[in-house]
């Protein structure tokens, strides 16, 4: 399947008086493709997903789904992001309430509003939370709440910033699993690059607002040379126990 | 007690402003009498927990406190005996007691009809009655806000105590105080535009959007809209007539 | 300095509902006659919550101790978004718990809005100086000045409201209680507001006054 | 070295209508000794660090700095906590005027403060940031200069919430090379544990606000049916490559 389902076109971002710019980025993501976002803290790793959902208006270039460029500052619900911070996305009373507000704003009412609520709180597992008061949540359980909140207006690309944040191991493993159950094409901006290698064949490498290097998770990920000149490490299993001096295999 | 027998908060919002009104306006000793028994009737009816009531009377209670328990010395002509270098005059103490009553009963009035609903519920009541969109989208942001603020605030200032801020304001901490707050309100007014971005994200004030919560009121709600004003229009006249 | 329900008469209290009704229908107007009226928002909602934080930081006035009211560093932060700020902080004080009153929330919104109006226009001349001195002294002004005009209204307004009146000498005394009893809160405040305008004039600039 | 710095008494923690309690905790710290904290969430590791400062006053048990009971709600220098989110600890527009706020609280003025300050910003490697606004700081940057904002005190125990969390690679590694390199002793709380494995010797491992295990760290870290028991995962390096069958080494 090599359909592109969003095409991101020589993207560039200038903001004024921010020190974070996007320099000519693109890539093309396929209809399902998981694609790993890496690099240091102000890579513009944020600052490029919020500019593919349109909220921040590109200076130059455009993002494309299915080939339609989208028009910057409308509601593009095809493209859903997942907060680093679940509390920035939680402001309603209760779970059932706040999965709601999207499919509501899409225009659901009535049986078929309960329909779509119901379903995501199934998909993400978390029907028994429903009238639960959001601020009494867990931190795992507020990241499946948010997570719920963007699938119920069945987006077809999920951005995901910093997913496992915050979240202790339990969790981390329960989140991965729901997502390499989806079908949803992802990007999946982390320093968890262990989740990285776990849920994506493809790895974006951005520093300074630029891409450094696109390609096979693996490649990149263990390109000992190319990860430390971007300030970040090889992750732990890609690792080649060096005492046997024997490859990795995963 | 019925809260499930009512689904329109619209009429219920309307009813609670008009008898709240009325209430204010009674001066008779009968008509005063009258809305303490409406007053009972409510708390029977829709059943608000009594030590719940005190506890919430408690903050404000004080300061209508002070105000009943001068005014019976302070106020009026004709004295009714002396306590020490104090008159009790009738005047100021029949004043002093119908500011108490009227302040209880639309404290408790308030508790038994609009206390068990949601606060954004009630501001979506609001808005369905003409509030406009920028001071309700206002409102469930500050709701959204208030326990954020308060948990952060707290935890500054228990920060703050590990570094060893004194405990006295006036010992020189006003400034550490000012900065804690500026820093409060630096990193809430981050939070506060991540969170409006995070709504409009999910198609907030999009054209097309299902209304938040659609009324309909049931028969209940007519009846009690109803009653609440048949109650208001009733103690208008008994205390015209007293 | 919230006047609860039952204490005004009727005519009073709908005159205040009538004010502050005007005040905010005002305000509304003034807000979306600008380029983004949307854009101010998450700053008022945020100034609100902060508003009603503010009553956890207690300030010692032996034998007791008040805490801060924060309208004049609202009316300086928020300009004109205060006003319905504060009717909505109003509002849920009233329902939430049970501070102010309904009948009496339009009253109270002239009692807090307008010296959160004067605080506005204070620093934000005092601003175009540029002297950092003067600046300090106008947030304290907002801050201090704030509260004492505040307290001249809510005094003005309960003894015009009293159902019985008093005689002159307990009005002067009242008066006198009333505004001596609050010194120390608007010196506090004004210590705290001038605190907070000068952090953010050196942090960030464009959050210390409304435009 | 056996000297016990710090003693923990059978402590016990029973909040008003809050979940979270601690039962009985006990154990000893001695001098420049590095000791990781490790649990699920909610098992009461941010308690237990609160109870340790005295901010928190547990409900019975002690805490005994050099042998002396610590008062509570008294300000107790001798034991410094960095908080997990940087944001709840600064309060000061500048990072040197934020460094300075406990120094003074303990007496310090003039030449003494300056160089105390002085002292704190050098030994984080901040002291090109003195007068940046501590608002306009990077994450990592500002986990540093409330690290500094708490050396500056002289500490003699160091209390770690966190450390890592919300760093990127590069920052992690820094704060990881500074912690390694100081001489007081440390109670690290985190789910980082490969950062808790390459500093500490020894792990306590709490559960719903008790000590579940308490040993060498590579023991009880390596200890998979412990781990999973109380919602931990082994970390990466400690797991033998089964394909070799070999046991690992560090």
């Amino acid at each position: 399947m090599t359909h592109s389902l969003v095409r991101i076109d020589s993207l560039s971002l200038t903001r004024p008086g921010g020190p974070v710019v996007l320099r000519d980025i693109a890539f093309d993501v396929a209809l399902g493709e998981r694609i790993g976002l890496v690099g240091p803290n102000g890579a513009g790793k944020s600052t490029l997903m919020l500019a593919m959902t349109g909220v921040l208006p590109a200076t130059r270039g455009a993002v494309l789904v299915n080939g339609k460029p989208l028009p910057p500052g409308s509601f593009n619900p095809a493209i859903g992001l997942l907060f680093q911070q679940s509390e920035d996305q939680l402001f309603s009373p209760t779970v059932a309430e706040d999965v709601a507000f999207g499919a509501r704003n899409l225009g659901l009412s009535g049986p078929k509003l309960d329909a779509a609520v119901n379903k995501a709180l199934h998909r993400t597992g978390i029907a028994d939370l429903a009238h639960r008061p959001v601020h009494h949540l867990s931190g795992g359980e507020k990241r499946l709440a948010c997570l719920a909140g963007i699938l119920v207006m069945e987006p077809s690309m999920l951005l995901l910033d910093e997913p496992s944040s915050a979240l202790d191991i339990r969790n981390r493993r329960h989140l991965i699993e729901l997502l390499d159950g989806m079908e949803q094409a992802m990007l999946i901006a982390s320093h968890d690059l262990e989740l990285v290698l776990e849920l994506c064949s493809r790895v974006i490498l951005i520093d300074q607002g630029e891409i450094v290097a696109d390609g096979a998770a693996e490649g990149i990920l263990g390109d000992a040379r190319l990860m430390a000149r971007h300030g970040q490490e090889v992750p732990h299993s890609l690792i080649p126990h060096t005492h046997l001096g024997h490859a990795h295999t995963t | 007690m019925h809260p499930e027998a009512f689904a329109d908060t619209r009429l219920r919002l309307v009813g609670l402003f008009v008898l709240a009104f009325c209430f204010s306006s009674l001066h008779t000793p009968a008509a005063l009498a009258a809305m303490l028994g409406i007053t009972a009737i409510a708390v029977l009816y829709f059943g608000p927990k009594i030590p719940e009531l005190f506890r919430r009377l408690r903050l404000p209670g004080l300061v209508v406190l002070g105000l009943v328990l001068m005014l019976p010395f302070a106020s009026g002509q004709t004295v009714l005996g002396t306590i020490g270098p104090l008159g009790l005059r009738a005047e100021g103490l029949a004043a002093a007691a119908t500011i108490a009553l009227r302040f209880v009963s639309i404290f408790t009035l308030m508790a038994a009809l609009i206390g068990n609903i949601p606060v954004p519920r009630l501001f979506e009541a609001l808005r369905a009655l003409g509030l406009p969109a920028m001071l309700t989208d206002m409102a469930v942001l500050t709701l959204r806000h208030i326990e954020d603020i308060r948990t952060n605030l707290s935890r500054m200032r228990t920060a703050m105590q590990l570094r060893g801020a004194a405990a006295g304001f006036w010992n020189g901490q006003f400034r550490a105080t000012g900065w804690a707050l500026a820093s409060l309100i630096l990193r809430s007014h981050a939070r506060s535009e991540r969170v409006y971005h995070a709504m409009i994200l999910r198609g907030h004030g999009a054209p097309g959007a299902a209304p938040s919560a659609a009324f309909v009121p049931k028969p209940a709600d007519w009846a009690l809209l109803f009653a609440l004003l048949a109650a208001g229009t009733a103690l208008l006249v008994i205390d015209r007539l007293a | 300095m919230h006047i609860p329900d039952g204490i005004l008469p009727v005519g009073l209290a709908i005159s205040g509902w009538i004010a502050t009704g005007g005040l905010v229908a005002l305000s509304v107007k003034r807000i979306e006659s600008r380029p983004d009226p949307r854009a101010g928002i998450p700053r008022a909602a945020m100034m609100t919550a902060v508003f009603f934080a503010a009553s956890l930081i207690h300030i010692p006035v032996p034998p007791t101790s008040v805490h801060l009211m924060l309208s004049g560093l609202m009316g300086a932060m928020l300009g004109w978004y205060a006003i319905p700020a504060i009717a909505i902080g109003l509002f849920l004080q009233a329902v939430m718990f049970g501070h102010g009153g309904l009948t009496t929330l339009g009253v109270n919104g002239i009692i807090l809005g307008l010296p959160a109006l004067a605080a506005f226009a204070l620093p934000r001349q005092a601003n175009r100086t540029g002297s950092a001195l003067v600046q300090s002294a106008a947030g304290f002004a907002a801050g201090a000045g704030a509260i004492l005009f505040a307290v001249a209204l809510f005094t003005t307004i309960l003894l015009a409201g009293l159902p019985a009146h008093l005689d002159a000498d307990a009005e002067r005394v009242a008066i006198l209680t009333l505004a001596v009893a609050h010194l120390p809160l608007a010196l506090a405040e004004g210590l705290v507001v001038a605190a907070v305008l000068g952090f953010l004039r050196r942090v960030s600039p464009e959050l210390a006054h409304a435009s």
